[in-house]
């Protein structure tokens, strides 16, 4: 009875999975296709919960409900739903679908053998003996920031190169009009509260789900929050302060490495005695810097006044680039 | 094998295959935008069954550690992308 | 006995949530549509969270779901004023 | 929590049973997420599967006895309205 009724569910979900990710591809209407991407992300919150994964579930909770949403529905009017990127014919139509096909069954078939392949060694023994040594009692994080730290080190560089293209390639867009004063008085409490969690998934990421990034996206959201509530009555960004924030994370990993070089040999081979501590300090930087770099990839460009664009009028900068580039 | 595991995972290949098929077709950018991401979900799902052991016991870390990076990485793409399509659609009004 | 309890809350949360997806699927405008929705956001979610709280046994978790009901009490109102206040906006301009 | 060999079963039962007609509630909402017609429409969906999906995760939180998963149902809880507000206000700028 009891696998039956979780059979029922996992099929549903799975069901219900499959055809919003079907009609979101199928769609030709792009706000319709957006707002079933994001339904499609909280689906997918309940999957990674049902799987026991519950950092996924809260990274994707974090990133469906709030980051993702607020990108791509800001983006929406830079695409005007006019323009096509080319046409296909038909006979290149059905090459691709049968490829796919193909490749969908081939895959098919390896999951089906490894999954009734014997389980040899799981990395899984490793990393839960080690765990007393790691610094924390969250395996993913103790995954994350210890056994894989070269990994989360290179997702911050690679999380700061998108940011970087970002800001080369576009200004910062149009402010939205002002919106409803009930919503800002909702911001006064809602950005405190946001900001608070944010805080608590940082800590609590030691020892359970949680973690430098779910931290920084919350924080990220927050501040989208504020963009959102008060357009017009936002201070002029500290452009000299930003740039430090969205570099610290990288910094303080790649210095706290370099420490722990010159006393155990290794790079980023943490002291066990001060691995919690070390891990908390660079999950603090890594916070602040996807943060940041969040908070500037849902602006979609350069705020006013980042160095290049000068004092100039915002609009006519971007026209004179425009121009260039369609001369170039 | 645990039923779970196989009927999870089967979804992420299907994810796949929807997603890789309407990002080779669709005539529009940010439509292509959502396949990939949806793509790139379902290898996410893919990963995330094999780790599943059962109601009793619990998951393997590792892939989770390995697809909350690829969650991170995603969305930096995603951000990039559409900065790259925005780039684009300027050109192309002038 | 507890548990009786318990399953009794939320199985009459469910009614509401079930009931208020109904509505979002029969009724005939946005308006009602919003309205059939804040049944089940408020009472629904207010029933099956106390169902939760009464099985679960620290208290932290308990205060934890008290302040998720309320957080989605408020998301729920501010929601369904926005999205009125924006379809309301929108018919204006096609006039 | 789950204390008592029989109840234990009729508990678990009971529970699955609401987490199933929670999704069947879930599913009949997306149907109005894919009628629309309005993308307002649309987004009163979204809003549903939102608290819908906070209280899957709650009972979900019971059932697995994973306690973090009462932090996920609290981060979807907060940024509920983020979603909403991006897609009103990014609406209401075109001219």
């Amino acid at each position: 009875m009891i696998e039956l009724l979780w059979s029922i569910f996992d099929i549903t979900l799975v069901l219900l999975l499959l055809t919003l990710a079907w009609t979101t591809c199928s769609t030709q209407d792009v706000k319709r296709a957006v707002t079933l991407f994001i339904a499609m992300g909280l689906l997918l919150a309940i999957v990674w919960a049902r799987l026991k994964a519950p950092d996924l579930a809260l990274a994707e909770a974090v990133i469906g409900a709030g980051i993702s949403g607020a990108l791509l529905l800001s983006a929406i009017k830079d695409y005007p739903a006019t323009t096509m990127v080319s046409h296909r014919s038909s006979l290149i139509e059905g090459i691709i679908n049968s490829l796919t096909l193909a490749l969908t069954i081939l895959m098919s078939w390896a999951v089906w053998h490894g999954l009734n392949m014997s389980d040899g060694i799981r990395l899984s023994e490793q990393v839960f003996s080690q765990l007393p040594v790691s610094g924390v009692s969250n395996p993913v994080t103790a995954v994350l920031l210890n056994y894989r730290a070269y990994d989360t080190l290179l997702e911050l560089a690679v999380v700061l190169t998108a940011v970087l293209t970002v800001l080369t390639l576009n200004e910062k867009r149009a402010d939205y009009e002002s919106s409803s004063p009930l919503l800002q008085g909702m911001t006064r409490w809602l950005v405190p509260l946001l900001v608070v969690t944010s805080g608590y998934l940082l800590w609590v990421g030691a020892h359970a789900p949680g973690g430098a990034f779910q931290a920084g996206a919350m924080l990220a959201a927050a501040m989208i929050l504020l963009q959102l509530a008060y357009p017009s009555r936002r201070p002029e960004f500290n452009n000299y302060l930003l740039k430090i924030l969205l570099v610290i994370g990288i910094f303080t990993f790649v210095l706290v490495g370099l420490w722990m070089m010159s006393l155990n040999d290794d790079f980023l081979a943490f002291t066990p005695a001060w691995a919690g501590t070390l891990i908390l300090i660079i999950e603090t930087a890594a916070t602040v810097s996807i943060a940041t770099a969040l908070t500037l990839a849902y602006l979609g460009g350069r705020p006013r006044g980042w160095e290049g664009t000068g004092r100039e009028d915002t609009n006519r900068t971007s026209r004179s680039i425009t121009e260039n580039g369609g001369a170039g | 094998m645990i039923s779970e595991q196989l009927l999870y995972s089967l979804a992420g290949i299907g994810l796949f295959g929807i997603g890789l098929r309407a990002t080779l077709l669709h005539h529009m950018l940010l439509p292509r935008l959502l396949a990939l991401n949806v793509c790139g979900a379902g290898v996410f799902l893919i990963f995330i069954a094999i780790a599943y052991g059962g109601i009793e016991v619990m998951a393997d870390p590792v892939p989770h550690a390995l697809v909350l990076t690829g969650i991170v990485v995603a969305v930096s793409a995603t951000a990039m992308a559409l900065a790259l399509g925005r780039r684009l659609e300027a050109l192309n009004d002038e | 006995m507890i548990d009786t309890l318990a399953i009794l809350a939320i199985f009459s949360g469910l009614f509401f949530f079930l009931s208020g997806s109904i509505g979002l699927l029969r009724l005939p405008d946005l308006f009602t549509r919003l309205h059939a929705l804040a049944k089940a956001d408020n009472v629904g979610l207010a029933l099956v969270a106390l169902g939760v709280i009464i099985l679960e046994p620290a208290v932290i978790n308990g205060i934890k779901i008290v302040i998720i009901w309320l957080l989605v009490m408020a998301a729920s109102a501010i929601s369904s004023h926005l999205v009125a206040r924006h379809a309301l906006r929108e018919n204006r301009k096609d006039d | 929590m789950m204390s008592g060999g029989a109840s234990t079963s009729i508990l678990t039962i009971a529970l699955l049973i609401a987490l199933n007609l929670l999704l069947l509630s879930l599913l009949i909402g997306l149907f109005r997420a894919w009628l629309g017609p309005s993308v307002e429409d649309r987004f009163s969906a979204i809003l549903l599967i939102g608290t819908g999906g906070v209280a899957i995760l709650l009972i979900l939180a019971i059932l697995l006895q994973i306690t973090a998963l009462y932090d996920v149902a609290l981060v979807l809880a907060l940024l509920a309205v983020v979603g909403t507000v991006a897609l009103t206000q990014s609406e209401s700028n075109h001219d």
